[in-house]
C-alpha cells in the first residue's frame, strides 16, 4: 500500500433491479467477497447502487467502518463511473480509490446460465478488488477552457449553434466548404409540415450568422488538422482560393452576368439547373462574394478570357489570389457537417439516369422551388409538359440491406409534400407507394389525413421496378411502375408521367476522414457516434468535440435545429466553468531509471515526448501527454510509470481475475 | 488456357448450335476445352423442387467427375447447369453438415467432392475476363455492321449473384460490351435480365407465353434485328416457342435469335453453317442478309431421316425455304414476316 | 456456450481499450448479444498500453489464453497507437510461438465501439478454438523445458 | 445472431421453423417486413393464386394447409429477381423450392402439372444420368395436355427436322455409381427430416 495504511475495502454489487441480479447471484457475490477476498472489510448487494440511497450506503460505510478502497459491480463503467467517485468524494475518500466492474454489460446481459455468470461476476470483482488495493490516490488535472468556438458546416444545424454561442458573447469561427453557407435546407420548396417556405425561414439566420460581430464566417474554406485536447485545440483551415477579393467585392453579381462560362450545377440545383464559371450559389448566399470555379474557367483552363475582370467597377478579381493557410485556437468544436443524398443510381431497376422522367427527390425540390430552373413549375424533362399522373417511391435507398438498412426519418414527411405539392401544382393524379407510412412528430400525422383528402392514391408495396418497356397499348409512351399492391395481394402495374425517388440520407463521403482529423469515430452505417445514444446524444467520447444534426443519425430540420441549440448549450456550459478537470492518466518518466535509449521518443503521436540533450534523458509534457500508455508499455528500463493504470496495478488485476477457478 | 467443359443435356441436342459455335470460337480465342468425363445431367430446376439431397448429390456427382482431370476451372455455357453447378459448391462451403451428406451420397458412387475445390464459370465470363475484350476485338475480320442486336442475359447469370464476377443484377453490360467489340448495334435492352418463363410452357402456357411474348415484344418495339442470348432455355423459348406464343396471341412476331457464340463466330468469319445458324426455328436469314451472309438451307434432319419408321406416327414437317421464318407445321400460321 | 465434455472450460483474459473495444462489449451488452463468458476483461486506455509482461503474467498466472483488442487500424483514439500494438504484437506472437504457445491462445482483435456483434463472433470462434487445444499449463510446460534443457 | 450459451435452438415446431429448417444456408423469413417486393417483382405473379409475399405471411400464421396447396411455389420460375432485390435477404427462391419439396412429400398441391413435369423430368434423368427432351414432352404432354401435344407437334418436329431433338435418350457411363448416390441421397433426405 502506497500510503502505508492497510487496505480496507468495501464490495457493492448493484442489482440493477433484474437486469443483473436476473441473472447473476448478486447476493452470493456480496457475500463471498465480503468472506473471501483480501482487504474486504464489507460486501453487500443493492437495488439500485446508483440511486441517491445505494450511494449513501457507500457514504455511510466510508465513515462508519473507514474504508479507504471502494469496489462497485454494476454497469459499465462508462455509465456511473463518475456517480460513483463522486460519492467516494463527498465521503472524503479520494476519488481514484474506487474501481468499477461491468456485471452488466459484460455478464449479465450477455450470459445465459446463472451459475457461469456468477462465477465471471465473481471473477471481475476480485479483478477489481487486486487492483483497487493497489490504486493510488491522484488529483485531477485542471486546465482552462478557450472560450473560442469552432464550428464546422453551416447548414441550419450549424447556422443555430453558432447563433446560440455568439448570442451569448462568445466568439465563434463558423466554417463551411461551399461558397455559402445554408446547407441542404437553402435547395428546399417548402418544409413539412407547416408548408412554409424553407428559404424564407432560413434566409434571416443566414444574414445574421454573416453580420454577427461575434462569428467569424470562413466559407470555401476546409479544417485540414486538429491538435490539442478539451478547452485547448488548434485547428488549421485551409481558405480556398476564391480568386475575389471580399474586401473590395460589392457583390453586384456584373461578374456572374457577364461570365461567358455555363456549367451544370450539380451541387445546388441538383444538377437540373445552370450556373457561370464565377457565381455565389444563389441569390441569398451569406457571404454575397462570388467565387471562381477555376476547373471551368475559360482564363484559367485557356488562358485568356478575363471578362469578370474587365467589368468588374472595383477590380475585386484577383486571378493570382492563392489558397491560404489560417489557424485558430478554440476550446471546443461542434462538427455540423450534415449529409449526401443517396445516388439513385445505384438502383438500376428504378432507372433513375436511363429514364428521363424519373427525378430524384432533390431535383424535385428545385423542380418546384419558385427560384429554381423552371420558377416552380412542375414538368417534365423536356421542361414544358406538365404531368398527368406521378408515382412518388418511398424509401429509395433505405431500409434496404442492398443499399442503407436504417431508416432515412424524412422521406415519409418529404413524399407527404411531394404528394401535396404535385396536386397543388399541376392537379395530377399522385401515386405514393410505400412500405410504411411513418409520422411521429407534432403534426405530422395531420399532414398525412390533409393529403389523404387531397385524393392522393396510397400503395402498399416496395416498388419492385420502373420501367418503359410497355406491354399493353395503355402504357405505351409512359414509365410504368411495377408493384405489389400489398393490401389487395396483387401485383400492379401503373403507367404514370413521371417518378420522383424519394431518396434517403447518407453519410458524408469523408466523413471517416472528418472523424480522424477531430478524433472521432463513425457506426457501422458511417454516422458520427454520440457519448450516448439516449442520455448524451450532442456529446461524443472526445471531450470537448461536439456534433450536430444529421452528421450524427438521419433527422429532419426541427430537430436538427434542437441539436445545434442543445450542442451549443453543451458548450457554453464548459465556457462558464472556465476550466475542466481531467483524468489525471498521464505518464511520468523517473528520471534516474531513464536509460536515454529514445526508444520511446518516437512514439508519441502528440509530441509529449522530448530528449533532453544535456542530461541525456526524456521528459513528457503533462499538458501534451493523453495518457495512452504506449510508450510506458515500451520503456526497457520500466522509467516510464502510467498513473492510474500503472504495472502494478494491472498486474494485481491480473492476479484478482485469474484467482477464480471452476 | 485450360478449362474443364460441362455441356450439360440441352448442348447436346436442341442447343447443339450452341455446343458446336462454342467449340468453334475456343480455338481462335485460345481456350482449351475439356469434356468433362461422364458427366450427367444438373436436374435443372426440377430436381431440387422434389428431393434437396438427391438434387444436390446429383450436382456433386459432376464437380467430383470434374476434379478428376486436375483442372480447377470449369466452364458451362447452360445457364442452369452453371448456376446449379456453383449453388451446389457454395453450400458445400457453407454448410459443412450438408457437405457432409452429399458426400457420404457420393461415397455410395466411389467419389467424392471438397466444396470450393472447382471455380464454376459461365462462358461470357471467361471470354470478358480471361480473354478480354481487346483479344477478342482482335480476332474481329468480319465486324457485325449494320446488324442491330438486343443483348439478352435472362436470369441465372445474372442472379442471384454468386458470380464471382463484378457485375450487377438488374443491369449487366458484359454482353453488350462483347457484341459492341464484335462491331454489331447494340440496342439498350430494358428487358435484358426479365424471364423466359423456364418451363412455365409446360405448366401455364398463359404465363409461359406471356413472358415470351414481353421479350419478343420489347425486342422489336426496339428494332432489334436478333435477340442474342447466352443460355439454352432462353433459346428454346424465345425460338422454339416464338409461333406457339404468335398463335396463342394471334400475334405474329418473327425475331430471330442466337447464342453469343454464334455471333463471335460470324465476326470471326465462320460460315453461317458452320455455326449452325440453319437449326433455329425462326430464320436468322433477313438479319444475316445484313452483314452478307447466307443462311443455309436448314440441316436435312439427319435423324428424321435415318428414323423414317418413328416418324410415321407424326406428320412431317414441311421443310423451310432459306429466309422464311415459319414453324412448318403446314397448319398456315406464322407465313407472314413482321417487318 | 456449450461446455466441453469433461466440463472444463478455458479461462481467458482480454486486454480492451477504453475507447473502442471496450464500448464494443458494452454494445454486446446492449444487444444483449450472447456470447461465451470465458473472457475477463481489463480496461487500459489504450491497446498500446498493452505490456508483453502483462501477456506473459497472464499465462503464468494459468489463463488458456489472451485476447487483446482495440480500435480498427486508422481509427484509434490515439492517432496511431495501434498500429505500435500491432508490430508489438507480432514480436510477442513470435516469441511465445517459439517457445511453443499455440496459435489461437493469443490473439489481436479489431472492434469499433459500434461492433459488438463482431467483438461476440470473435470471442466465440476463439473459445472454440482454445477449447479444441484443451487447458495450457504454462508453468507446468515451461517447467518441463527447462528440465529438458537440464537433462 | 452470435451462438445462443446454454440450450442451443429447440427443434422446429411452427410451419415457419419447418420452412426454414428444411431450406439450405439461412433463408431469413422470419426477417420479411412485407413489403411485397419479391410480388412486384415475380413475373408469374400475376397467376398465382397468393404472391410469395403473402405465402410468407400464410406461413407465420401457420397455415400449413393453404400454403402447400397453393400453386405460388409452382409457378416460380426461379428468375431470382425477389432475391436480389429482396430488402431483407430473404431468399424466396430456395423457399419455393423448399415448399414444392414439403407439398410433394405431403401429397398437397393443388394442380399436379407442375409436380409431375418435374417427376417425369426427373425419371429420366435418374435413369439415363441425361435428360431428354422428346420423352419428357410427350409424356408430360400426354397425361396433363393432349391437345397440346398436337399443338406442340409443329415445334417438336421442328426441332427433330433440325437435328435439335433426338429420338433416344442418352445414357451415362456409370449408371450404377449414379442410382447408388442417387439412393443414398434420398435415404440421407428423409433421415435429414426425422
Amino acid at each position: 500500500m502506497s500510503d502505508g495504511k492497510e487496505p480496507r475495502i468495501g464490495v457493492y454489487i448493484c442489482h440493477c433491479g433484474s437486469n443483473i441480479a436476473g441473472t447473476v447471484d448478486v447476493e452470493e457475490v456480496a457475500r463471498w467477497a465480503g468472506e473471501h477476498l483480501p482487504g474486504v472489510v464489507v460486501g453487500r448487494d443493492y437495488k439500485f447502487m446508483c440511486s441517491s440511497l445505494g450511494q449513501e450506503l457507500i457514504e455511510k460505510d466510508i465513515h462508519d467502518l473507514d474504508l479507504n478502497r471502494v469496489v462497485v459491480g454494476a454497469c459499465s463503467p462508462h455509465l456511473h463511473e463518475a456517480t460513483f467517485r463522486g460519492a467516494c468524494q463527498r465521503a472524503g475518500l479520494n476519488p481514484f480509490l474506487f474501481d468499477m466492474a461491468s456485471l452488466r454489460e459484460q455478464v449479465s446481459w450477455v450470459c445465459a446460465d446463472r451459475a457461469v455468470a456468477t462465477e465471471k461476476a465473481k471473477a471481475l470483482i476480485a479483478g477489481s478488488v487486486y487492483r483497487v488495493a493497489q490504486n493510488e490516490p491522484l488529483e485531477p488535472i485542471i486546465v482552462d477552457i478557450n472560450p473560442n468556438v469552432l464550428v464546422v458546416g453551416g447548414g441550419v444545424a450549424g447556422i443555430q449553434a453558432a447563433l446560440e454561442i455568439a448570442d451569448a458573447g462568445y466568439h465563434v469561427y463558423l466554417v463551411d466548404r461551399e461558397p455559402s453557407i445554408g446547407g441542404h435546407m437553402a435547395q428546399l420548396d417548402k418544409t413539412f409540415p407547416t408548408l412554409d417556405c424553407s428559404a424564407c425561414i432560413l434566409t434571416p439566420k443566414m444574414f445574421s450568422a454573416g453580420t454577427h460581430k461575434n462569428i467569424t464566417l470562413l466559407t470555401y474554406a476546409d479544417v485540414e488538422k486538429v491538435d490539442g485536447f478539451v478547452g485547448n485545440f488548434t485547428a488549421q483551415i485551409r481558405q480556398h482560393a476564391r480568386k475575389v477579393d471580399v474586401s473590395l467585392c460589392t457583390g453586384c453579381g456584373v461578374c456572374q452576368e457577364k461570365c461567358p462560362k455555363k456549367v451544370i450545377d450539380d451541387v445546388f440545383e441538383a444538377g437540373l439547373g445552370y450556373r457561370k464559371a464565377v457565381y455565389t450559389p444563389f441569390p441569398q448566399a451569406v457571404p454575397k462574394y462570388p467565387v471562381i470555379d477555376v476547373q471551368n474557367c475559360t482564363y484559367f483552363q485557356k488562358g485568356s478570357c478575363k471578362v469578370c475582370e474587365k467589368f468588374c467597377p472595383t477590380g475585386a478579381i484577383k486571378f493570382d489570389q492563392q489558397d491560404e493557410l489560417l489557424t485558430v485556437n478554440v476550446g471546443n468544436v461542434i462538427l455540423a457537417t450534415g449529409y449526401d443524398l443517396f445516388d439513385s443510381r445505384r438502383i438500376p431497376q428504378y432507372g433513375y439516369g436511363r429514364l428521363a422522367n424519373v427525378f430524384t427527390s432533390m431535383e424535385f425540390e428545385r423542380l418546384a422551388n419558385a427560384s429554381g430552373p423552371t420558377n416552380g413549375k412542375v414538368v417534365l424533362r423536356d421542361g414544358v409538359t406538365v404531368p398527368q399522373s406521378v408515382a412518388i417511391v418511398h424509401c429509395v435507398g433505405s431500409r434496404d440491406r442492398n443499399y442503407n438498412s436504417y431508416c432515412s426519418a424524412i422521406c415519409c414527411m418529404q413524399s407527404l409534400k411531394f404528394a401535396h405539392l404535385v396536386h397543388e401544382r399541376t392537379g395530377a393524379r399522385v401515386y405514393n407507394c410505400y412500405i410504411d407510412i411513418r409520422t411521429p412528430a407534432k403534426s405530422y400525422d395531420e399532414f398525412y389525413q390533409r393529403v389523404l383528402e387531397e385524393g392522393t392514391v396510397f400503395v402498399r408495396g416496395k416498388v419492385a421496378e420502373v420501367t418503359d418497356a410497355a406491354r399493353v397499348p395503355g402504357e405505351e409512351g409512359k414509365l410504368i411502375v411495377q408493384v405489389e399492391d400489398t393490401l389487395v395481394g396483387h401485383q400492379r402495374r401503373i403507367p404514370v408521367d413521371m417518378v420522383i425517388l424519394s431518396a434517403g440520407m447518407e453519410p458524408r463521403a469523408g466523413a471517416k476522414e472528418v472523424g480522424k482529423i477531430f478524433g472521432i469515430s463513425c457506426s457501422m452505417d458511417g454516422w458520427f457516434i454520440e457519448r450516448h445514444p439516449k442520455l448524451d446524444p450532442v456529446a461524443t467520447m472526445t471531450e470537448g468535440i461536439f456534433i450536430a444534426g444529421v452528421c450524427q443519425g438521419p433527422k429532419d430540420i426541427p430537430a436538427s435545429v434542437s441539436q445545434g441549440a442543445a450542442a451549443a448549450a453543451r458548450v457554453l456550459g464548459l465556457i462558464c466553468r472556465g476550466r475542466i478537470s481531467l483524468e489525471p492518466v498521464r505518464a511520468q518518466v523517473n528520471q534516474d531509471q531513464c536509460s536515454g535509449c529514445r526508444i520511446c521518443n518516437n512514439l508519441c503521436p502528440f509530441n509529449a515526448i522530448t530528449f533532453i540533450e544535456e542530461r541525456g534523458v526524456t521528459e513528457i509534457n503533462p499538458a501534451l501527454c493523453q495518457g495512452c500508455g504506449t510508450c510506458v508499455a515500451a520503456c526497457p528500463a520500466g522509467a516510464i510509470t502510467g498513473t492510474h493504470f500503472s504495472n502494478t496495478q494491472v498486474l494485481a488485476q491480473i492476479d484478482g481475475l485469474l484467482s477464480v477457478m471452476a | 488456357m485450360k478449362y474443364s467443359y460441362f455441356p450439360g443435356c440441352s448442348l447436346e441436342h436442341n442447343a447443339e448450335a450452341y455446343d458446336s459455335s462454342s467449340r468453334a470460337i475456343a480455338g481462335p480465342l485460345g481456350l482449351e476445352l475439356v469434356e468433362v468425363d461422364d458427366w450427367n445431367c444438373c436436374g435443372a430446376t426440377e430436381y431440387i423442387s422434389l428431393n434437396m439431397t438427391a438434387a444436390l448429390a446429383l450436382i456433386a456427382r459432376n464437380l467430383a467427375q470434374a476434379t478428376k482431370n486436375g483442372l480447377d476451372q470449369m466452364i458451362a455455357p447452360c445457364s442452369a447447369c452453371y448456376l446449379n453447378l456453383s449453388k451446389c459448391d457454395r453450400y458445400m462451403v457453407t454448410t459443412p453438415e450438408l457437405a457432409e451428406r452429399l458426400n457420404t451420397a457420393l461415397a455410395a458412387g466411389g467419389l467424392s467432392y471438397q466444396g470450393g475445390t472447382i471455380k464454376v464459370r459461365h462462358l461470357i465470363d471467361v471470354i470478358t475476363e480471361d480473354v478480354g475484350l481487346k483479344t477478342l476485338a482482335s480476332k474481329v475480320t468480319r465486324p457485325l455492321k449494320g446488324l442491330r442486336v438486343a443483348p439478352y442475359y435472362g436470369c441465372l447469370i445474372s442472379r442471384p449473384g454468386l458470380r464471382i464476377s463484378e457485375h450487377n443484377p438488374e443491369y449487366p453490360v458484359s454482353l453488350d460490351e462483347i457484341l459492341e467489340a464484335l462491331g454489331a448495334e447494340v440496342v439498350d435492352f430494358p428487358l435484358k435480365t426479365h424471364c423466359c418463363g423456364g418451363h412455365m410452357t409446360q405448366i401455364s402456357e398463359s404465363t409461359g407465353f406471356d413472358l415470351i411474348r414481353q421479350l419478343v415484344k420489347g425486342a422489336s418495339d426496339y428494332q432489334a434485328d436478333m435477340i442474342v442470348t447466352v443460355c439454352p432455355m432462353c433459346h428454346l423459348n424465345l425460338d422454339a416457342f416464338q409461333n406457339g406464343m404468335n398463335n396463342f396471341f394471334k400475334t405474329n412476331y418473327q425475331v430471330p435469335v442466337a447464342y453469343f457464340t454464334q455471333m463471335i463466330g460470324l465476326a470471326f468469319g465462320m460460315s453461317a453453317r458452320q455455326l449452325g445458324f440453319g437449326t433455329s426455328l425462326v430464320s436468322a436469314g433477313p438479319a444475316l442478309a445484313k452483314i452478307g451472309e447466307e443462311l443455309p438451307a436448314a440441316a436435312p434432319a439427319a435423324g428424321a431421316t435415318k428414323r423414317k419408321r418413328d416418324d410415321k406416327s407424326l406428320p412431317m414437317p414441311t421443310p423451310l425455304a432459306a429466309g422464311q421464318g415459319k414453324g412448318g407445321s403446314g397448319k398456315g400460321q406464322g407465313q407472314e414476316v413482321s417487318r | 456456450m456449450t461446455p466441453t465434455s469433461n466440463g472444463w472450460e478455458p479461462v481467458i483474459v482480454g486486454f480492451s481499450c477504453n475507447w473502442c473495444s471496450y464500448r464494443a462489449a458494452d454494445s454486446a451488452g446492449m444487444a444483449r448479444i450472447k456470447y461465451a463468458p470465458n473472457v475477463r476483461f481489463i480496461r487500459l486506455m489504450c491497446s498500446g498500453r498493452v505490456d508483453p509482461l502483462f501477456v506473459l503474467k497472464a499465462f503464468a498466472d494459468g489463463a488458456d489464453a489472451v485476447l487483446i483488442s482495440g480500435c480498427h487500424p486508422g481509427d484509434c483514439h490515439y492517432i496511431t497507437q495501434n498500429y505500435k500494438t500491432l508490430r508489438r504484437f507480432a514480436l510477442l506472437k513470435q516469441t511465445l510461438t517459439a517457445l511453443g504457445l499455440e496459435d489461437g491462445r493469443l490473439r489481436l482483435v479489431w472492434a469499433s465501439a459500434a461492433e459488438g456483434t463482431i467483438l461476440a463472433e470473435e470471442i466465440d470462434n476463439m473459445v472454440a478454438d482454445v477449447r479444441k487445444l484443451g487447458p495450457l499449463n504454462w508453468k507446468a510446460r515451461t517447467a518441463q523445458r527447462v528440465t529438458a534443457a537440464a537433462g | 445472431m452470435v451462438s445462443a450459451s446454454g440450450p442451443i435452438a429447440p427443434t422446429p415446431f411452427t410451419f415457419l421453423d419447418e420452412v426454414q429448417a428444411r431450406t439450405p444456408g439461412n433463408p431469413h423469413l422470419n426477417q420479411c417486413i412485407q413489403c411485397g417486393t419479391c410480388g412486384g417483382s415475380c413475373p408469374s405473379g400475376p397467376d398465382m393464386d397468393h404472391t410469395p409475399r403473402g405465402i410468407f405471411a400464410m406461413i407465420r400464421a401457420d397455415m400449413r394447409q393453404e400454403v402447400l396447396k397453393s400453386n405460388t411455389p409452382w409457378f416460380c420460375v426461379s428468375c431470382y429477381y425477389c432475391i436480389v432485390r429482396c430488402p431483407q435477404e430473404v431468399k424466396i427462391t430456395d423457399i419455393m423450392y423448399t415448399l414444392k419439396r414439403l407439398a410433394v412429400e405431403a401429397r398437397l398441391y393443388g394442380d399436379a402439372t407442375a409436380p409431375d413435369f418435374s417427376k417425369v423430368f426427373i425419371n429420366w434423368v435418374e435413369n439415363y444420368g441425361r435428360s431428354f427432351e422428346l420423352g419428357l414432352m410427350g409424356q408430360h404432354m400426354l397425361r396433363h395436355n393432349p391437345f397440346g401435344v398436337f399443338k406442340m407437334a409443329s415445334m417438336g418436329m421442328g426441332l427433330v427436322s433440325r437435328g435439335r431433338m433426338a429420338f433416344t435418350p442418352k445414357r451415362i457411363r456409370d449408371l450404377e455409381g449414379l442410382k447408388n448416390i442417387i439412393a443414398k441421397a434420398k435415404e440421407l433426405e428423409v433421415s435429414h427430416e426425422v
